[in-house]
């Protein structure tokens, strides 16, 4: 998983956040989107109980009392507000976060998420995960494109345990971008300079491709 | 005033066996001083309700390498190893909730409310043997409320009748956990007069709060460490 | 309904009271008990968003935008607290109000009360009746003996509407307090001079004397 | 910053037919000047779920008597004779709910909650058609959650991102109503700079807020009046 793939995947995420939006933002790559937001402010919401968390202080500045879900010190931009993990979730459950953009284990060709357990290996975490998928009103899912074993991540059916019945909008990889459209799954641009075939080879999903005029290609 | 007590004399109060609701998100909003005075002290069989088992060797996590957990109800405990290893060898009950159905659940424990239906879950592993409801077309898993004997939460300041106020995102699971069990003890950095906060300021409204003891750690670099 | 049954009814109330409980007091003769506290300090809880709630304010120190559930002008006691209605109710429902004092249209023998709605009137109100019945730790029924048309209030079976399943705990009345031990009602003190017979007579409930050398005559 | 109105201009995101949640206890905490306008407005066949229907002649209640509403819902209307009379009549239709039950339903339509089990009711005559529950022993029945098309609150203040501050018991209903409806439209006294209220003292974070528009009344002898 190179340095390079993944501010690919986070600066194209990036471009999709609208001016003004709620966005909670899962561990990995999505926590570097910030870095390539540039004039765009959006505002970023933690599920410990924080909406305005700012950068990364400097060292004197650091307070473990003030940090993200990561549990990584961070600030609070002007208009920031705190509130307890009741509220905070009545936010992430209620559909109050505009976009949550996630991390991945699996997703499958109807947009259905793993991305909280492997099979056969010990389940001791969920953290706030399913909350996310279930409220957010958009789900993005940023990830590489191939898992570390070189299997494919974009799965016809989910074979990791499901993170809630609630769909993706949007998958971004390092080679492309997948909309999800009345249940079904559109190439709607190339990242990379491969070929169509050559992602379907490295796609176990069946995925369908925008007509021509209207994809976007590297 | 609210009574005041000794770290020490607030073990008087929790009972081998009790299911305990103890505040914090990692370390952060944590009462360090009450668990080290329940490291120290004789309960054990405790059942433990909260986000995380702190770290390997801190907060929650030297309770769990003390054996006195017979089981943690939470959201994640993947990052403590010792967590995983004790559960693995059967040491240790673990019980999966996510984070927010357990922040709800706690509050409905705290509101006379006896369960709620959330969309959080549905479909998945964790909502296997759970009552399903369809409310509006969408469906929704039953959780019930939950309750503890007694709260061990972390404030910044109280005052001298109870109320409570937090230290930025250390809130986090505390409000709720105030409201939820027999007994609440609060462990906070500093006791000021009633009054000293604004009506508005309160999060914690003093009812909430039977005890009150004071940290003993020291903050230093931005994190709590121990005073000795 | 004379004023001095009133504050008869009141002062007997507020002996009842524990220096620092938490109280939340019902329209009508609930309202003056804080007038004979004498130096016993009680936290009085307004289910419209206050715990502490002071005395009427005067005249230029009112404001409408601080009233008690009556909607009456009021003020806050140093270490005072303002919350929104959904956590006044937990409060209430939660079983964090150690005693509520309330009126009454009925009680029955078993401590069954209704106090919100008359059979055959329109019903279009309830306000936070039920909540402060079903969630309160204590329930303390203050009302006078017999109602209005001189029929009796306290009663074998309720005719009138029940605020609950969940029992009073004690009645006060211009002429008697009952106590409820084990689902039976109790007279455990005269607070005028008419005899027990008497009292049986205005009375449709059964009740039991408690022993002659516990109880307190006037 | 957030879109700020012109009261006339915020009719235009409330249809005839359309729930309102509407906040205030009595008239305190009601948003008067979107009342007004809603009054003067072509707007009918309203149901408002709020609860009270102000006092006669007076917020809400002007509304009922300029023929707007077809149902109200909320816990007490006894008070207002214009409210009782239109019910008699049969051009109001009015539906009675205990007043935690509100506050809880309208917090969990803005959470995510389909719907919840409360203690407070079983047994009586609201409880008439409800699902009953026991759990651990007690009694419970269900209540659905409730949302609005759109909620119009009273806040004190607004900052320019839209967070809200409240002024003593004028917050009542207004901050579970700013979560639970499609569109939120917040009266205030006055817009300060984001960054005016420490991140401890905001009530009402601005995600849940989309308009704001200034109260026209003002505060005489501690109420508010008519400003002309």
């Amino acid at each position: 998983m190179s340095l390079s793939d993944r501010i690919k995947i986070a600066k194209r995420v990036a471009k999709e956040l609208k001016e003004g939006e709620i966005v909670n933002l899962g561990v990995g790559i999505p926590t570097i989107i910030p870095d390539y937001l540039d004039d765009k402010k959006v505002y970023l919401q933690s599920e410990n109980g924080l909406l305005g968390m700012g950068p990364t202080p400097c060292d004197e500045d650091i307070d473990m009392d003030l940090i993200s879900a990561s549990k990584k010190p961070v600030s609070m931009d002007p208009g920031a507000s705190l509130f307890d993990s009741s509220d905070s979730f009545l936010m992430i459950r209620g559909g109050h976060i505009d976009t949550a953009v996630l991390g991945a284990l699996q997703v499958d060709e109807s947009g259905e998420v793993a991305n909280w357990a492997v099979p056969g290996e010990t389940i001791l975490g969920v953290g706030g995960a399913m909350d996310l998928v279930a409220g957010a009103r958009r789900m993005i899912i940023a990830s590489m494109h191939l898992s570390k074993d070189g299997s494919p991540k974009i799965v016809k059916k989910l074979s990791f345990p499901s993170s809630g019945t609630r769909k993706a909008d949007m998958i971004v990889t390092e080679h492309a971008v997948f909309k999800f459209l009345e249940g079904k799954m559109y190439l709607i641009e190339m990242l990379s300079d491969i070929s169509i075939e050559a992602l379907r080879e490295m796609t176990d999903a069946e995925f369908h491709v925008l007509e021509k005029n209207k994809m976007k290609t590297n | 005033m609210k009574k005041q007590l000794n770290p020490a004399d607030a073990m008087q109060y929790i009972k081998s066996g009790d299911t305990l609701l103890v505040g914090g998100f990692g370390l952060s909003g944590t009462p360090l001083t009450l668990i080290d005075e329940l490291v120290n002290s004789d309960k054990d069989n405790l059942t433990v309700i909260s986000n995380n088992l702190g770290e390997e060797g801190k907060g929650l996590g030297k309770l769990l390498v003390a054996g006195k957990l017979k089981k943690a109800k939470g959201s994640y405990f993947t990052t403590n190893r010792d967590a995983v290893k004790a559960w693995s060898k059967g040491e240790l009950e673990i019980e999966l909730i996510p984070q927010g159905t357990m922040a709800e659940a706690i509050r409905c424990g705290g509101a006379g409310i006896g369960g709620f239906y959330t969309k959080t879950g549905a479909g998945t592993k964790l909502a296997e043997g759970k009552e399903e409801k369809v409310i509006d077309g969408e469906t929704y898993i039953f959780e019930k409320a939950i309750k503890g004997d007694v709260a061990i939460i972390k404030a910044l300041k109280a005052d001298t009748l109870g109320n409570l106020i937090y230290d930025k995102t250390a809130r986090n699971f505390n409000p709720v956990m105030a409201t939820a069990a027999k007994v609440v003890i609060a462990e906070v950095d500093e006791i000021v007069e009633a009054g000293s906060f604004a009506p508005e300021e309160v999060v914690t409204p003093h009812l909430y709060v039977d005890y009150v003891v004071i940290n003993q750690y020291v903050k230093k670099g931005g994190r709590y460490v121990e005073s000795i």
